[in-house]
């Protein structure tokens, strides 16, 4: 189980000091955290449907790992509340080589992006609120993967 | 059947049994006979559906059991 | 000091953790860990110039930090003494945009790899030894940033 | 002055007063006087002299007080 979804705020250096423990065979791990943007009392609501999303992860992560030849991928999503400051998605990646693991993040955290099955509500902390959807910079992002 | 992110909050549910219907169109046009709000809502852009968890593009038939989920633009990450 | 020489073992997931705290303004934060590779019983010896390493490190940070329009950076390395399986270095980025985090910790691992005054010995299990030096793939690294 | 990685190797010291020289040449040929092997490792491919702390092109003059160091090339990272 490389993904997983998680109600509760984590602490992503804690996991990657697990991921990055007995990788003497590996030698390259790269890791990206995204973090809730927002003044303090600003927060998300991110909707899942946590069966499917979770599949749709690991397909994900199943492509990245046989096109970048990665000896292993991790990936944890927030779902839920989440407030201003607090992670929420920790993609972690282990390869024989650096670009390998980093270029890896690059393209999961743009599938995450918009071809992951969550649903992110920014609500400001006047209480305003607005339903995220991909822009047209994100499937620039995903092109690029085309090539 | 199931609607998720602004589909739900359009809707005001999340999870229903709906009367059987012999294809995705079909049933697209019964939810917009009982809420019309949704049914608009579904035919915007980037709306995708799934049947039996699988995102399917067109029409499809329909069994009694399938389970039907209607996806807005997905923003993860 | 966002750059630092450390002669014992660290923890790459602590660093981590501390770096990517209070970020809400910041929203992206990728790192990178190159390991040790090798047998157990292997080992690295990283010869170093301190005071002139930790300049020149200081140097490609800032170089970084203006190309990418980075928040903040921290590179940790390691000298002296490392057994296979440790980090010999940590670099994490911290940037509005999760391009600019990654890319940047790219340059700068392309950049330590052959721009960084450290010299590298590996100790193969069985006792021989060889200096590690920049390889014509670490220079074809580099010319990619040149463009 | 001082040595580093492969070059300290070959010397068997990495730090030492050397009497003074002109120039980087000159002392570069005092070098290989006293310590032929080293001599060679200078002219090496990659192998850069660092005057006071700053990498330096070419031939530099000297003074007594000059802080010089030979940098075999770097492996970081």
């Amino acid at each position: 189980m490389r993904a997983s979804l998680v109600t509760a705020p984590f602490d992503p250096g804690a996991a990657l000091s697990a991921f990055a423990a007995d990788r003497s065979r590996t030698g390259a791990v790269a890791s990206f955290v995204g973090i809730a943007r927002g003044d303090p009392g600003s927060r998300l609501e991110l909707d899942a449907w946590p069966e499917f999303t979770l599949g749709r992860i690991e397909a994900l992560i199943d492509d990245a790992r046989r096109r970048f030849g990665l000896d292993d991928v991790a990936v944890i999503h927030r779902i839920g509340r989440i407030e201003a400051g607090e992670a929420i998605v920790l993609v972690m990646t282990a390869a024989a080589h650096r670009r390998a693991a980093l270029e890896a993040c690059a393209y999961l955290m743009d599938h995450l992006k918009s071809r992951a099955p969550l649903w992110k509500k920014e609500y400001a902390a006047d209480g305003t609120s607005r339903w995220v959807e991909p822009t047209a910079e994100d499937e620039r992002g995903l092109d690029r993967w085309d090539a | 059947m199931l609607l998720f992110g602004r589909l739900a909050e359009t809707a005001g549910w999340r999870e229903k049994e709906v009367t059987a219907s012999a294809s995705l169109a079909d049933l697209k046009a019964h939810l917009t006979q009982v809420w019309p709000e949704l049914g608009a809502a579904l035919n915007g852009r980037g709306v995708q559906a799934a049947v039996d968890k699988v995102v399917v593009a067109g029409d499809l038939s329909l069994t009694p059991d399938s389970e039907v989920a209607f996806l807005p633009p997905m923003s993860g990450g």
